[in-house]
């Protein structure tokens, strides 16, 4: 067994018992810290595949970036592990029967002929090959609309995660400069006429 | 018999004789409230007047040989079945057309006097009496034009026609006092027990139409031998004897014979001129008339000859016994007249067809009289029919007692009134019949002229004679809800109108008799009546005939006079004798009276069987069919149960998002494995889409 | 033949209807002699079809023919032949009526209720003279809406119930054709034309099945024993125009759609299966009619009545002889006439009593004799007594079932016993005695609308029954035709 | 030797998981949408093995997207989580039931 | 290496990069405009929409023109959607408009979302390649989640728009997995490589029929059929009705665009599998939207599943392209085309049920109940005539759209011997009848339970108006969109 062959099933069995637990975890974050061990697995999984680039952009950016916003919300949102786990084990067996039977399928159809290492043998690259440079040229050139579309994608989910969890809230205290500055002295200070003596009381 | 090409001229006259009665119709019923009572009446008479005279124009011409046979209008064509509207002008409507417009004329005049304070007859306020007179008139009319375009008519199409008017017009007339529940019960019975004889009508008609091809009786005559050799295709019937049958149910059903005669006796809660003319001279003859007419094809089967004449025969044996019995003067009068058109259809079935025209004809001059002489003394007795509450009138209406009387007479069959000689000579004819049946027709008929001379003079002297029972009835009348007099005063006679009409049909009762030469014997019916080889009662009889006086003479040597006399004699002894005997008698032979009252249970039968009978039966299919079955549930059902499976897909959509989501996997694992291996599964289930 | 007058005919009252609508129910009166105008002008424009039609000529007349769906190959392709030309006249003299006959009874929505007429009625027209199918096929259903609208809008309490049985029921019936539609479409190399359809051939199975998928949605629309039960229903909920146009009109579609589908295109099959078409013929005439009898509702009654009547003419259809089916012709028109007169005048005491309950009449006759008068006429006629129409078309009927099997025509004639009995009965029982009661007692007679409205009827009524000649006359040679190519086998 | 079909069992192993992860979790809804990145790393697998089998670079590319419309996703998701939070004060998908039928 | 690259051709995209211009601008505009000047943004929008109309009607091309490296595809099919997408948007916006403002939903971002959802949409259309189809759908799906959440102290409309994320998310799952599945088959993203390599069959049979029921899976998700049907009702419950009515109308048209880019463009060459896929999703979805939309109370529920039967039935037409030995190419044109035909009538007449819907909501009251209807005939005679209009037409009754949008589609269906499903169908749809007719009913036969005027601008007058008459005068002439459709499909196919 060559060491590819090690490297493969290590990393492909610590990501399966990784995404195991996080469907079966108790504590949601602990669900999310196992989904980003099976994440770095993955991405161990992809550099076997000549994929540095986007093995190197999964840890950093996905688990950096979403996997941390996915812990923030957990931790933001105060909830009650204990009771969230109720009645988990009474639907266990028919999720894992359909599990078992699809992923039992999907196995079976995909483990034949022809995805075998007959017709496909991997490739070779040369030494002075850069997967990322690659990359970059195609997502310059070819893939120049789809880079565009995807940069809409992003501006729509700024905008839409802006309205919707941006608010002002009344009851919050704070300053507001461009105020600050505006104001006149008439608003600061009013001038009330009064009678210079009390008086008598009647 | 029909030569075409006959001048216009004549048409033109055929013409006039139908449709005066029917503008006169017309204009009183449609325009009763303009001209008024006096212009209602003046114009039908005036219209019935002019059919008359017309008729005995046309009488002349049939006399001296001219008949006709001609197209009015195409009515309709369709499959190579012409249907025409045309007349039939020949010896035997020539006769039609004389008793129909004579009689009807007379009881138009009657009616004057008969309907003169009609407005009492409808309940205070009641918008239908106040043209009611009017409206009266214009019925009878309306009768005459239809039951002239019957007997006129030269085809089975048009004879249908003027049957079912001159069956509407009945109907009419008897509900016309609409607010008294017997007499809209008996119009409906009437026309109901009718149209089971027009269904068998019908079914004869349409066999024609189906095997001749035609409806035009010169057609399907000149067809006769041609048809008499045919089966019915479906059924093997021989094919004339189920025409004949079919068309005689029909005259079963317009003629009153049983077991289709329940209709006439309630018919009599018509006011007592269309007793008259309807139920007693004209429409209930249409059957014979009928018969007559189709001799060319009856002559062709024996066996409907002998379903003839036992049907006349019980008819006339035991709807006269029922007349014993009856109390109400009009009925008695109904019953005879079943008697007699049982009498008729003996004669049909004897194929002494001329005989039964005779009868008709005298019997319509002479039933009219009793019919309208009765209606003479209910106007008298102030709408008072039962005889139990009359007695001794003789002194107070001398001329209606005397024609009654003479009504009588012809009724029993006594020489030398009219009666006597169709009667007689019906009888004769029986005798001398070879088909079978006719031995028990005749004795059914010896033993009718028995009872007929019964009942004909139990009538006379219950009412005319006797004690004057109506002076201790008060507080007891009113059965016929007739409003508007409170007491009782003298009978006295009627007026002119009701009397002149009496006398002038009495005439006829006594006379009409006299042209039983010609008629019967004298060849007079030329090619109008056709009679087979094999059947030749009457020619027997002509060959014995030496004139009227001799056949009066051997008349009263003969067996029916002498049972007729007894009839007579019997009624005379109970009834003025003794008159404490018929109760007597009555508890003696309880069970006969009862059968007897009860008309031997038929209208009981109808009424269980048929009537409710029927209304089970609809009930039955429409709760259990319509309702249960086919809407609630075939229909209702299956909404019901789409509504309920909706509920259950509702469900489906629990609202949890995993059963969501587990939906979509089951779906995409469903699929999968549908497909799985590129789809090996899926050739298994393939032929199923 | 050019001419544009079927186009006039269907879509005058249809156009008619906008401006009716646009004055809105504000303006009734205006309304009402508008909507009368409209109707008048739609029958003025079908009077020339009659006038001007050849007798002689065997195929269709009037004809007009445009491309409307090319895509489909779907034409506005109108004509007339002696089948549908009478109807078409029939059609537009009932809207008069049903016009007239809501004049003043109608006292909400009238522009709409009058509108729902005159759609219907340009509707109704264009089923009678499409000679494309898509075209019929839209016509017919389409017919649907206004007759749902007016039962739901107008009709009595129970009127949901009614406008959804009959909409469901018959629309079921015309999705089953639909799918048979696209099979002969399909057949047929891709054409609507149903002229074309006529000639053409297909095996006994196919043409089973095809039959069966029409039969479902005709005989719905007859209404045919055993899916006659919306029939009632909806009489009994309609309002008095809608029961007219109902029974005098629309129950003809499904008869029409008989004659002009199933038995040419599908004559073999028609063939076949005409023993159980003459089954069910028979069991509407009978078994209705012993439904009829015990009905207390005098709508529903009347109802009955035409489910019976129209068996004869499904009746006359299987029999396969010129007399029968002519007779059917007859007997669609003739029961136009006289369904129609019967409900209006159920119509005429519904409006004063505001009930159809038998039991609470009696003795009409003494408060309304003209009235009176014309509902003995109309009662009659729809007994089939001769000189009036009823009889016409049930005695050549009659004729032609004997012709065809004596044990049919048996069955059919009983209905002059049932028929008689059910109508006379309840003739009895409403009109004639004494008066019932204060309501009676308290009714007026017909007005003079009322009066012309029935006396037009009465008029057509026995101008058929006594001279029909020209009815039958203007159809010989087109039945003369349809029965030649029935004869022809398609196999 | 590792062959491109150990890859793909592997992700579909992964994407099986990632679906029993959003059925069988009834209470998490976080969870849930930890569940659907499972099953876009899944496909994600899929395209690297198959850009470097085919020798394609398509995969990757379509790899990259992913990563970058899921992030956007995951944003949005949490953004409305956040807000379903404020609104309901829970996250349970039991709770989550007011709209059915 | 870069030296080689050709500047794309831009002007077959020239709508969808003028819109994404649009909706830049409108955000920079939005932003400084202040809340007084809201209506700006609404107003640019409906420009924007005008704008691109006009560039894709001058586009409207003869032929197919690819571009983008073959990324980007546009012919008749995808100019003919693209117009129709824009009108129903433009309906949205105007039936939406007094609804939103009324409760103070109308932001700028609600138009910026609809822009992003329409330029989705668009590329979605205009797709020729797995990835651009993956990023147009996500685009549209990711305004759609926003959308629904719009407004967001609304427990309901949260909740849906949870429901359709996570759901979302699920079902591009499944179609990414299936697109990962093609390209391993066949080596590349683009689907006229696609169709070259299935024909050329080097591709493994197993394999792609493997990954095509994941892709009909996403399809129909995206499409809203049975299985795939469950986030229908309760999104479109849940939303505010202006954006249910959003989700309800153009996103067909673009999900009918998906299908047949992937299907019929891409696997046609394994059409007898999908076609027997779609055949079973079509009956089911007939089934369960008809029988559960009778037992609605609601009537945006109802009208979910009505849709739901409708695009089981849109289905029944892609569905019947014969495919096998003697393709003629006839029929598939008329089995595409009427599936398309069938769509845009939805569409239109969505917009119109919708669009009474938002007519008789008010601020602080949804016009969402049944019961709402009641006596509508009494309060607005017009437009009760619309709503009867629309709803005769959905259950496909003549003379309006929806009778010849089911009329092509059965007919197809017969064509291609599916007589079995055929009648089903028709069955299930006699049985949907009764429940647009139970509307007709409230509106018309019932007394009115609320008597408040009916206001609305007059341009939603004139529009809904539009759009009824639209529904019965395409139902009075059909030829015209009919031959639109058929001659899009021909020359794009």
């Amino acid at each position: 067994m060559e060491l590819k062959t090690v490297i493969f099933y290590v990393f492909a069995l610590i990501m399966l018992v990784a995404a195991v637990r996080v469907i079966t975890a108790r504590n949601p974050v602990h669900a999310v810290l196992f989904l980003v061990l099976a994440f770095f697995n993955a991405g161990g999984l992809w550099l076997t595949l000549d994929a540095e680039f986007l093995a190197i952009a999964l840890v950093m950016v996905y688990v950096g970036a979403v996997m941390v916003l996915f812990l923030f919300v957990v931790m933001m949102l105060d909830i009650d592990a204990k009771r969230l786990r109720q009645g988990f084990w009474s639907h266990m067996p028919l999720a894992a029967t359909l599990g078992v039977l699809m992923a039992g399928e999907m196995a079976l159809v995909l483990s034949s002929e022809y995805f075998g290492s007959a017709s496909f043998s991997g490739q070779t690259m040369p030494a002075d090959y850069s997967n990322t440079k690659e990359l970059g040229r195609l997502l310059f050139t070819d893939y120049v609309y789809p880079f565009e579309l995807a940069s809409i994608i992003l501006l729509v989910a700024i905008i839409a995660a802006v309205m919707l969890t941006l608010r002002h809230r009344r009851d919050v205290k704070h300053l507001d400069p461009a105020k600050q500055i505006a104001v006149k002295h008439t608003d600061r200070l009013r001038v009330i006429q009064m009678p210079a003596e009390k008086e008598e009381a009647e | 018999m029909g030569r075409p090409g006959e001048d216009d001229g004549m048409k033109t006259l055929y013409l006039i004789i139908p449709f005066a009665p029917l503008l006169g119709a017309i204009v009183a019923g449609l325009f009763g409230k303009a001209i008024g009572r006096a212009g209602a009446h003046w114009v039908t008479i005036l219209g019935v007047a002019v059919s008359f005279v017309c008729s005995v124009l046309v009488m002349q011409d049939v006399l001296a040989g001219e008949t006709f046979n001609g197209v009015l209008y195409t009515w309709m064509e369709a499959g190579g079945l012409k249907l025409e509207i045309g007349f039939l002008i020949d010896q035997l409507t020539a006769v039609m057309m004389i008793v129909v417009t004579f009689v009807s004329l007379m009881v138009h005049i009657y009616t004057i006097g008969y309907m003169a304070h009609d407005e009492e007859n409808w309940p205070a306020g009641s918008l239908a009496g106040t043209n009611s007179y009017q409206r009266f008139f214009a019925y009878i009319s309306l009768f005459t034009f239809s039951m002239l375009m019957l007997v006129m008519s030269n085809n089975f199409l048009q004879l249908f026609f003027g049957w079912e008017a001159v069956g509407l017009v009945s109907y009419l007339l008897i509900g016309f006092w609409s607010s008294r529940p017997t007499a809209i019960y008996a119009n409906l019975k009437a026309f109901l027990v009718n149209r089971v004889g027009d269904f068998g009508f019908l079914m004869g008609i349409g066999l024609i139409a189906a095997y001749a091809g035609s409806l035009d009786y010169a057609t399907v005559f000149g067809k006769g031998t041609e048809l008499a050799a045919m089966t019915e295709a479906v059924t093997g019937w021989p094919l004339i004897t189920a025409v004949c049958i079919g068309l005689f149910i029909g005259a079963m059903g317009k003629s009153a014979q049983f077991p289709l005669h329940v209709w006439l006796p309630d018919s009599m809660e018509g006011p007592t001129p269309i007793s008259a003319l309807i139920h007693a001279a004209t429409m209930v003859t249409a059957g014979i008339f009928m018969v007559s007419r189709m001799s060319p094809l009856f002559e062709l089967s024996d066996t409907a000859l002998s379903f003839v004449i036992i049907i006349g025969a019980i008819t006339a044996l035991f709807m006269a016994l029922i007349a014993i019995v009856q109390t109400d003067i009009k009925r008695v009068v109904a019953y005879s007249t079943l008697s007699q058109l049982g009498y008729m259809t003996v004669a049909l079935g004897a194929s002494a067809y001329s005989a039964a025209i005779f009868h008709l004809m005298t019997h319509a001059f002479f039933k009219a009289v009793l019919f309208l002489g009765a209606g003479s003394v209910i106007i008298a007795m102030h709408h008072e029919q039962d005889m139990r509450r009359m007695g001794g009138l003789r002194k107070y209406m001398p001329i209606t007692y005397l024609t009654v009387l003479i009504g009588a007479l012809a009724n029993a069959g006594l020489p030398p009134f009219a009666g006597f000689f169709s009667k007689d000579s019906i009888i004769e004819a029986v005798q001398l019949a070879h088909i079978p049946g006719a031995t028990f027709a005749y004795i059914a008929l010896l033993a009718g002229v028995f009872v007929g001379g019964f009942y004909s003079f139990r009538l006379v002297f219950f009412a005319f004679h006797g004690e004057e029972r109506f002076r201790h009835a008060g507080g007891h009348h009113g059965d016929h809800g007739a409003p508007g007099h409170g007491h009782h005063a003298e009978p006295h006679e009627s007026p002119k109108v009701v009397t002149i009409p009496l006398i002038l049909l009495a005439i006829p009762a006594i006379a009409s008799g006299w042209v039983i030469g010609p008629m019967l014997f004298g060849g007079y019916f030329g090619e109008a009546i056709f009679i087979g080889e094999n059947h030749h009662a009457l020619a027997h009889m002509r060959e014995e005939f030496h004139g009227v006086v001799p056949m009066i003479l051997h008349g009263l040597t003969a067996l029916p006079f002498w049972l007729a006399i007894s009839g007579a004699a019997t009624a005379w002894f109970l009834y003025i004798k003794r008159p404490d005997l018929p109760t007597v008698i009555k508890s003696r032979f309880a069970t006969i009276a009862m059968i007897l009252e009860e008309k031997y249970g038929f209208d009981r039968f109808n009424d269980w069987f048929f009537a409710g009978g029927v209304r089970a039966v609809g009930r039955g299919l429409w709760k259990a069919g319509d309702q249960t079955i086919i809407d609630g549930f075939a229909v209702n059902g299956s909404a019901r149960s789409v509504g309920r499976f909706a509920g259950v897909v509702r469900l489906l959509q629990s609202g949890h998002l995993y059963q969501y989501a587990f939906s979509m996997i089951l779906g995409l694992f469903v699929l999968m494995t549908l497909w799985f291996n590129g789809g090996v599964l899926m050739t298994l289930f393939k032929p199923l889409f | 033949m050019n001419s544009s007058l079927l186009s006039l005919a269907i879509w005058v009252p249809i156009i008619g209807a906008i401006p009716v609508l646009a004055f809105g129910s504000e303006r009734r009166e205006l309304v009402r002699w508008l909507a009368l105008a409209v109707a008048i002008a739609g029958f003025v424009v079908t009077l020339p079809l009659y006038v001007g039609f050849d007798r002689e000529f065997v195929g269709m007349q009037f004809v007009e023919m445009a491309p409307w769906i090319p895509r489909f190959n779907v034409q506005y392709f109108l004509g007339v032949d002696g089948i549908s030309v009478l109807f078409i006249l029939l059609n537009a003299f009932v809207t008069i009526l049903v016009v007239l006959a809501g004049w003043e009874v109608i006292e909400e929505k009238v522009a709409q209720y009058m509108a729902a007429f005159l759609v219907m009625s340009g509707l109704m027209n264009g089923i009678f003279a499409s000679l494309d199918v898509v075209l019929f096929y839209v016509f017919f259903e389409a017919s649907l809406i206004p007759m749902y609208i007016i039962i739901g809008v107008w009709g009595g309490p129970n009127r949901v119930y009614a406008a959804f049985k009959f909409f469901l029921y018959t629309l079921l019936g015309s999705l089953l054709m639909l799918v048979a539609l696209f099979y002969l479409f399909l057949e047929a190399g891709g054409s609507f034309n149903l002229l074309e359809w006529h000639q053409l051939r297909l095996g006994l199975t196919p043409q089973i099945l095809v039959f069966i998928a029409f039969l479902v949605a005709f005989a719905v629309k007859v209404p045919m024993w055993p899916v006659h039960t919306w029939l009632p229903d909806a009489h009994v909920e309609a309002p008095t125009g809608g029961s007219v146009v109902l029974a005098a009109i629309m129950l003809k579609l499904g008869a029409y759609g008989f004659i002009r589908f199933s038995l040419p295109i599908l004559p073999d099959a028609s063939h076949a299966l005409a023993p159980m078409m003459i089954a069910l013929s028979l069991i509407a005439v009978v078994y209705i009619g012993f439904v009829a009898l015990v009905q207390a509702d005098m709508k529903k009654l009347i109802a009955y009545s035409s489910i019976s009547h129209m068996g004869f003419v499904t009746l006359g259809f299987f029999i396969f002889n010129q007399i029968g089916i002519e007779g059917a012709l007859v007997q669609m028109i003739s029961h136009g006439f006289i369904s129609a007169a019967m409900f209006l005048c159920v119509g005429v005491m519904y409006d004063r009593m505001h009930s159809r309950q038998i039991a609470d009449y009696g003795g009409v006759v003494n408060t309304m004799p003209k009235f009176a008068a014309f509902f003995m006429l109309f009662a009659m006629a729809n007994s089939g007594l001769p000189a009036t129409s009823g009889f016409v078309g049930e005695f050549m009927v009659i004729l032609g079932a004997i012709k065809h099997n004596f044990w049919v025509g048996f069955a059919a004639a009983t209905t002059l016993i049932l028929g008689a009995a059910y109508t006379l009965w309840m003739y009895k029982r409403v009109v004639f005695g004494a008066v019932a009661n204060d309501h009676v007692a308290k009714l007026t007679d017909i007005g003079r609308r009322e009066f012309l409205v029935l006396a037009l009827l009465a008029a057509a009524v026995l101008a058929m029954g006594i001279y029909p000649y020209p009815f039958t006359d203007i159809m010989h040679a087109s039945v003369d035709n349809l029965l030649k190519h029935v004869a022809v086998s398609k196999l | 030797m590792i062959a491109l079909h150990h890859y793909l069992v592997l992700s579909a192993l992964l994407f099986a998981i990632g679906v029993v992860g959003i059925f069988l979790n009834r209470k998490n809804l976080i969870v849930l949408m930890m569940a659907i990145e499972l099953m876009l790393l899944a496909v994600n697998m899929n395209f690297v093995a198959f850009s470097h089998y085919l020798n394609d670079l398509a995969g990757q590319l379509f790899v990259f997207f992913i990563l970058t419309v899921a992030a956007a996703e995951a944003g949005i998701g949490l953004a409305i989580l956040v807000v379903l939070f404020r609104n309901l004060s829970t996250i349970d998908v039991d709770k989550l039931d007011s709209l059915k039928g | 290496m870069l030296n080689n690259f050709v500047m794309p051709d831009l002007y077959p995209a020239a709508p969808e990069l003028f819109l994404a211009t649009m909706a830049c601008v409108i955000l920079l505009v939005d932003l400084f405009a202040g809340s007084r000047r809201r209506w700006l943004a609404g107003t640019l929008t409906q420009l924007a929409l005008i704008g691109c109309a006009a560039i894709t009607f001058l586009n409207y091309g003869e032929a197919a023109s690819l571009t983008f490296s073959n990324m980007f595809i546009d012919d008749p099919v995808s100019d003919l959607l693209k117009l129709l997408v824009y009108v129903s948007v433009f309906g949205v916006l105007i039936y939406g408009r007094d609804y939103l403002a009324e409760r103070d939903l109308d932001k700028g971002e609600y138009y910026l979302l609809v822009l992003f959802a329409t330029l989705g949409m668009m590329v979605m259309i205009s797709a020729y390649n797995l990835l651009t189809l993956y990023l147009g759908l996500e685009m549209l799906s990711l305004s759609l989640y926003a959308l629904v959440a719009i407004d967001r102290d609304s427990p309901r409309a949260t909740e849906a728009a949870m429901k359709y994320f996570v759901l979302g998310a699920l079902a591009s799952g499944l179609l990414l997995y299936g697109m990962s599945m093609i390209y391993g088959a066949t080596g590349t993203l683009e689907v006229g490589l696609i169709a070259q390599a299935l024909q050329d069959g080097i591709a493994n049979r197993t394999i792609l029929v493997f990954g095509l029921v994941f892709l009909v899976a996403g399809i129909a998700f995206k499409l809203g059929v049975v299985p795939f049907h469950m986030w229908i009702p309760d999104v479109y419950h849940g939303a505010p009705t202006a954006v249910t009515l959003f989700i309800a109308t153009a996103p067909k048209l673009a999900a009918f665009a998906m299908a047949l880019r992937l299907l019929v463009s891409g696997l046609f060459a394994l059409a007898d599998e999908w076609q027997t896929m779609l055949m079973l999703m079509a009956v089911l979805s007939i089934g369960v939207g008809n029988l559960a939309a009778i037992a609605q109370t609601n009537i945006k529920r109802m009208l979910a599943y009505s849709g739901i039967s409708h695009m089981g039935f849109m289905l029944l037409a892609l569905m019947s392209g014969v495919a096998g030995r003697d393709v003629d190419p006839m029929a598939l044109v008329n089995a595409y085309s009427s599936a398309m035909y069938y769509s845009i009538a939805y569409v239109l007449m969505s917009l119109g049920a919708f669009g009474v819907v938002l007519l008789l909501s008010r601020a602080g009251y949804e016009a969402e109940n049944l019961e709402d209807f009641k006596g509508l005939n009494k309060r607005s005679p017009w437009f009760a005539a619309m709503m009867m209009i629309t709803m005769l037409s959905m259950a496909g009754i003549p003379f309006f759209v929806g009778f010849f949008a089911k009329f092509s589609v059965l007919l197809a269906a017969v064509a291609a011997e599916h007589l079995t499903v055929v009648v089903i169908a028709v069955i299930f749809s006699l049985i949907g009848a009764y429940y647009y007719l139970r509307v007709v009913k409230l509106m018309y036969f019932d007394p009115p339970a609320d008597s408040a005027p009916i206001r609305a601008s007059m341009d939603m007058r004139v529009l809904l108006s539009a759009n009824g008459l639209a529904i019965a005068l395409l139902g009075l002439f059909p030829n015209a969109l009919m031959m639109l459709c058929t001659v899009a499909v021909l020359r794009s196919l």
